[in-house]
């Protein structure tokens, strides 16, 4: 099967810091793979560039089909992303909030609220609450649970178990199980937390100063089919 | 697109309805406004009257200015601009959704202003029809500035950049044209043209930069938090 | 602290004491009425438009009154950090505002059929209604959640610099000479102006608003120990629900926590 | 009496909402109290 | 305390140098609001140079305002607010540290405002002295009422905005004495009295609410998060 | 030795809800605890309510020779708090924020910013790079380094190896241990990798809907001293 994330020599800058300096990476269906490697090493900028939110510069990347270089914003609503911070308004309640996001993302309006918090067992009472009142793990579960309702066939999580409870992560690693196997869902999730996150994963990543440092598996899979991109190799460093 | 610029519109009125900030704090702030006007050039009414308007306007702008920071700092969290941009949302839906919003509230302020103005200021309303052609279309033109103005000062780094400036060009015919119809409706103005010739450049304002806005904004969202 | 509260009066913010103080203001402010409207004559320049007076000027003396207790309990509060003396000054402040917008109002009508207008940017027009403003907002900063010795902090200091608003407006009119009736009665020089049956309305009048003023204290005080009891018992139930959630089945992966 | 109406009006303005303040806190007091035992119902 | 508030001054010039909100966003704001008034009162400069001292000041309050709220915002977020509490900062210091820095910032958009006055409306400033001192005071008025208030109503759900209505009444006297000392600056002043005597009254309430502000930061930045 | 944190059925209160519902708790100089517990247990509300940023309402709470329930003021300047959020001045950067922060502290100017990000090694090239820029670990790093340079003898850390890399989690434990064992410093921290943490802890206390599930050691230390209280039992529910 095409890889859903292909990477060749991407490199992305934040400000004018090559957080990404040259990365390459295949990801297929069903696969979870787990980006590990030290602070600062370009983790959460690997998923947000896979997600479309950091642009590559150079090299090549294409996401689900959508080749990055020439146009990253179509896959923005193809992805499922969660990041550091949450996101949600604050202000307003959680199934407010559950409802706003839920429909922005074109979902059918039959997926309840309540349906949505429930597949991260988030207690009913909370329903009502402002989500700037929530325990640090409450707003991660609502965030994951947003993220896993998209019908995504990409999953960028980053750091999805900080905050989550005993409980929550059996939940969430249970979801991630299923979606890969039964769905043929492509996770990639960026964590520290090695024990519990490489035995979840299918294969671990380390990236250090922005490149892959230690892949088991040499990456060669041709470049998946895109509209109308050449591939072009333009490696850096 | 309409769906999605009515879910966002609704969501902002919501974010609103929940704080009440608008109607039950800024409203307020605009009358106090208003008598700090009224005494500080108490000398003599002749004057207040010539100068009605362009105090009706500036206290405009200025409640613009704290609802647009509000609605600014609804989205203003780097997570928020990331979870909107993922949403699968129109930016152009974005646009309008939220400045439809601030159009609703800041016509509800306006009403409750024009009706402070003619009760402290004397203010007498000869040309309703103006008042409110004009009023709504000046609104609309803040509003869609406003609601751009919000996304180039949104992000972390283009504080740093000059784009703000751009406001200033922008929101100035918008003023002069409202206070130019506004005098002309208020019987206050010293030429004869009644004001509906400004409500022309308000028109053309309003449109123009919504149009700008619902092509603009994605490439300002995008643009506005490189890091 | 709590003594029982007589069978008759159960369930509501009335006693002894109010009903006496009530009936004393319905029969004075019946006969401020009649006086006011009726017994006292004309006045030469204000024809009968100054009968507003009996009502106005009592308003905003009370107002003064209001504002003053109100820091006065502010500063009791500060220095006790008793809940008496937030709920006074909180009460006193929520009735100031109400006899500001009186006396803003009745001024109004007045200013209307005396000058024409409802409104003149006069200095003491202008500080009333921020004195208004400013207590709307010290009555709306109580409003909002928080806990109690925090919330009557803010509160207690709000009060404390609003009631500077009150000899601005009381010597607004000599600072800025305008349009507003200088002090008539309270004038630094106590030769009183007014016509004797006037002045002793007046005078009357005022004493049955403060009268009226301790019967809504009371009643008001007696609301917001009611309000902070029936929080604090919401407070009780819901910790003892929420021991009674920690009490039930242990959640999976949450019970284990062993130690050494 | 000209202009009747300012006069008897701003009376009745006054011991208008003076009435209608009075009757809302007894309304809201004698609600809350229905949630309280007697003895939690007054200060003193 | 002295050294505490020189590094929380230090601290928030520090954060308008990286951020150049004031310079970039407020003072446009300002010069949209004189140019509209400008406009709106060429036909007559009599007129206009009478109301110069009022609309002047008017706006400085509009920057203070806007200027404020970013003073604010910059511990706005839960986790700055504990910081600061846990610093081990005295609250007075922090108080006129922050009252501080935003003195400078104003004294700078004034001087520029003063500047766009002198040449947009033709004003012409006699005494130079009454100007800075009435301008240095009535400042120093401003930004210690603010920063006060800022702290009363920051952290709470509805902050930017509880803000202004508070602020604006006690910021009436101030408003009206500067204005009467520009007046007798500028030569405007219909009344004899030459403006001196304002810029008592200025003093009087700078110093108060300074003192006010030093004694009460405290508990206000305590009260300020109910959650 | 009289106990560090010394609690007897204290309650604390989030808007109405009782985010604490009657903790009774004791911590030593020296000592090491753990608090675990569900999503929303309470935890962050326990360590916020030690810290004196959070009131307690009912019961009594004696932090450091403290009385919490009369004056929880004074009690902040003296205790090493980190929470979920970093509290950074994003716009600043990471040296002039431990500059700006350690001044704070009333720390001496001798020791520099340089040595305090050394403690948790911050790359010296992050020292000008503003704070809102860094990774999520290097915050954490960050905030991390700047308690632990306050020299106090109560250290409170919310899920303080979120985000931390290996590197990070050694350095960091070693710190805690180091403090505890050498200096007497007590520290409580809150935690859901429960198998690092209980390696770091002496003692692990379970908290489950705002209370204390289950502690190995009933809680009985007389209260420690403190100016003029006097020990009232007021236990609530
Ligand atoms: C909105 C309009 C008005 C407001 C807000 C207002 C407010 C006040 C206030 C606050 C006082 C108490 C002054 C003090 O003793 O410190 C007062 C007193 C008084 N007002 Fe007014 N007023 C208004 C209009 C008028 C008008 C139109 C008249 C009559 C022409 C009037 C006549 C008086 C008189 C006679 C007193 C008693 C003065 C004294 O003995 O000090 N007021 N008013
Ligand atoms: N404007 C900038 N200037 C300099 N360096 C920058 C800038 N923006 C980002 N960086 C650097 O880019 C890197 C971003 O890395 P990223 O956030 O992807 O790290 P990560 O692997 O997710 O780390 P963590 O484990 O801490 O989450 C960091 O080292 C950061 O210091
Ligand atoms: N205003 C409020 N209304 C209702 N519930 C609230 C409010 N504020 C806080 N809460 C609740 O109080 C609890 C706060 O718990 P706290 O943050 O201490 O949890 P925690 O144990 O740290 O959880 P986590 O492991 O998720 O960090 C949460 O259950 C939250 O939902
Ligand atoms: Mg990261
Ligand atoms: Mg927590």
């Amino acid at each position: 099967m095409a890889p859903v994330v292909w990477l060749r020599s991407a490199v992305s800058v934040l400000g004018r810091f090559p957080a990404l300096a040259g990365v390459t990476l295949d990801a297929s269906p069903g696969e979870i793979v787990l980006v590990q490697g030290p602070n600062g090493a370009g983790k959460s900028t690997l998923l947000r560039a896979c997600a479309g939110l950091v642009p590559v510069v150079r090299g090549e990347a294409i996401v689900l089909g959508i080749d990055l270089v020439a146009d990253r914003l179509p896959v923005r609503r193809e992805v499922a992303y969660v990041g550091h911070a949450s996101g949600l308004y604050d202000e307003m309640t959680v199934a407010d909030n559950v409802t706003f996001w839920s429909r922005a993302a074109g979902l059918s309006r039959d997926i309840s609220a309540a349906s949505v918090m429930a597949s991260m067992a988030i207690a009913a009472r909370l329903a009502d609450v402002p989500v700037g009142k929530l325990s640090a793990g409450q707003k991660r579960r609502v965030s994951l649970a947003l993220a896993m309702s998209r019908g995504s066939m990409l999953w960028l999580l980053d750091e999805p178990h900080a905050g989550l409870d005993a409980d929550g992560r059996d939940l969430f690693d249970a979801a991630v199980r299923h979606a890969a196997r039964e769905l043929g869902v492509c996770v990639m999730l960026a964590s520290h937390e090695l024990e519990r996150a490489e035995s979840l994963a299918d294969r671990t990543i380390t990236l250090v100063g922005g490149t892959v440092h230690a892949a088991p598996a040499a990456e060669n899979a041709p470049a998946p089919q895109v509209g109308a991109v050449e591939p072009q190799v333009t490696h850096v460093g | 697109m309409w769906g999605d610029a009515a879910l966002v519109a609704a969501k902002d009125l919501r974010l609103e309805l929940r704080s009440r900030v608008v109607t039950n704090q800024i409203a307020p702030v605009a009358v106090v406004v208003l008598m700090l006007f009224g005494f500080g050039l108490d000398a003599d009414v002749g004057v207040l009257q010539k100068v009605t308007p362009g105090l009706y306007w500036v206290t405009v702008l200025l409640m613009a200015l704290l609802a647009i920071g509000r609605s600014v700092d609804a989205e203003a969290t780097a997570g928020a601009r990331d979870m909107l941009r993922l949403s699968g949302l129109d930016p152009a839906a974005i646009f309008l959704g939220k400045a439809a919003a601030l159009v609703a509230q800041l016509l509800v302020l306006e009403a409750m202003l024009l009706m402070g103005v003619s009760l402290f200021f004397h203010a007498t309303i000869k040309g309703y029809v103006l008042v409110f052609v004009a009023g709504l279309l000046g609104t609309v033109g803040l509003a869609s500035i406003g609601t751009l103005y919000g996304a180039l000062t949104g992000g972390t780094d283009s504080k740093q950049t000059l784009l703000p400036l751009l406001f200033l060009p922008a929101v100035a015919p918008v003023l002069l044209g409202a206070v130019r119809a506004f005098e002309g409706a208020f019987g206050t103005n010293p030429h004869p043209d009644d004001g509906w010739p400004w409500v022309r450049l308000l028109g053309v304002v309003a449109i123009v930069y919504t149009a700008v806005g619902t092509l603009a904004y994605g490439p300002l969202l995008e643009g506005s938090d490189p890091a | 602290m709590n003594s029982p509260v007589p069978e008759k009066f159960a369930g509501t913010s009335a006693s002894r004491s109010t009903q006496v103080l009530g009936a004393v203001a319905i029969v004075g402010l019946a006969l401020v009425t009649f006086l006011g409207l009726a017994a006292t004559g004309e006045d030469q320049d204000q024809k009968n438009y100054y009968r507003i007076m009996y009502v106005h000027v009592p308003s905003a003396w009370l107002a003064y009154t209001c504002f003053g207790i109100c820091a006065l309990a502010s500063a009791m509060y500060l220095y006790k950090k008793t809940q008496w003396w937030d709920l006074v000054a909180g009460a006193s402040a929520e009735i100031g505002v109400l006899f500001t917008g009186l006396a803003l109002a009745t001024g109004m009508l007045w200013g209307k059929v005396t000058w024409g207008a409802y409104w003149r940017w006069d200095a003491r027009l202008t500080f009333t209604a921020l004195m208004f403003v400013m207590f709307l907002g010290y009555v709306t900063m109580r409003r909002m959640p928080a806990p109690f010795e925090v919330r009557a902090k803010r509160a207690a200091i709000t009060g404390l610099i609003g009631v500077v608003n009150v000899p601005i407006v009381h010597f607004s009119v000599n600072w800025w000479r305008t349009l507003h009736q200088q002090a008539t009665v309270l004038r630094p020089d106590t030769d009183v102006k007014i016509d004797g049956l006037m002045l002793f309305t007046l005078l009357l009048s005022f004493a049955v608003f403060h009268v009226l003023y301790v019967w809504l204290m009371i009643h008001r005080f007696r609301l917001g120990y009611l309000e902070d009891q029936v929080e604090s018992h919401g407070l009780e139930r819901a910790i003892a629900e929420r021991q009674a959630e920690a009490r039930g089945p242990v959640p999976v992966g949450a019970g284990q926590g062993s130690g050494q | 009496m000209k202009h009747a109406g300012f006069i008897y009006g701003s009376y009745a303005l006054t011991f208008g909402a003076v009435v209608v303040y009075a009757v809302r806190i007894k309304a809201r007091a004698r609600k809350l109290a229905k949630d309280l035992a007697p003895k939690d119902q007054r200060w003193m």
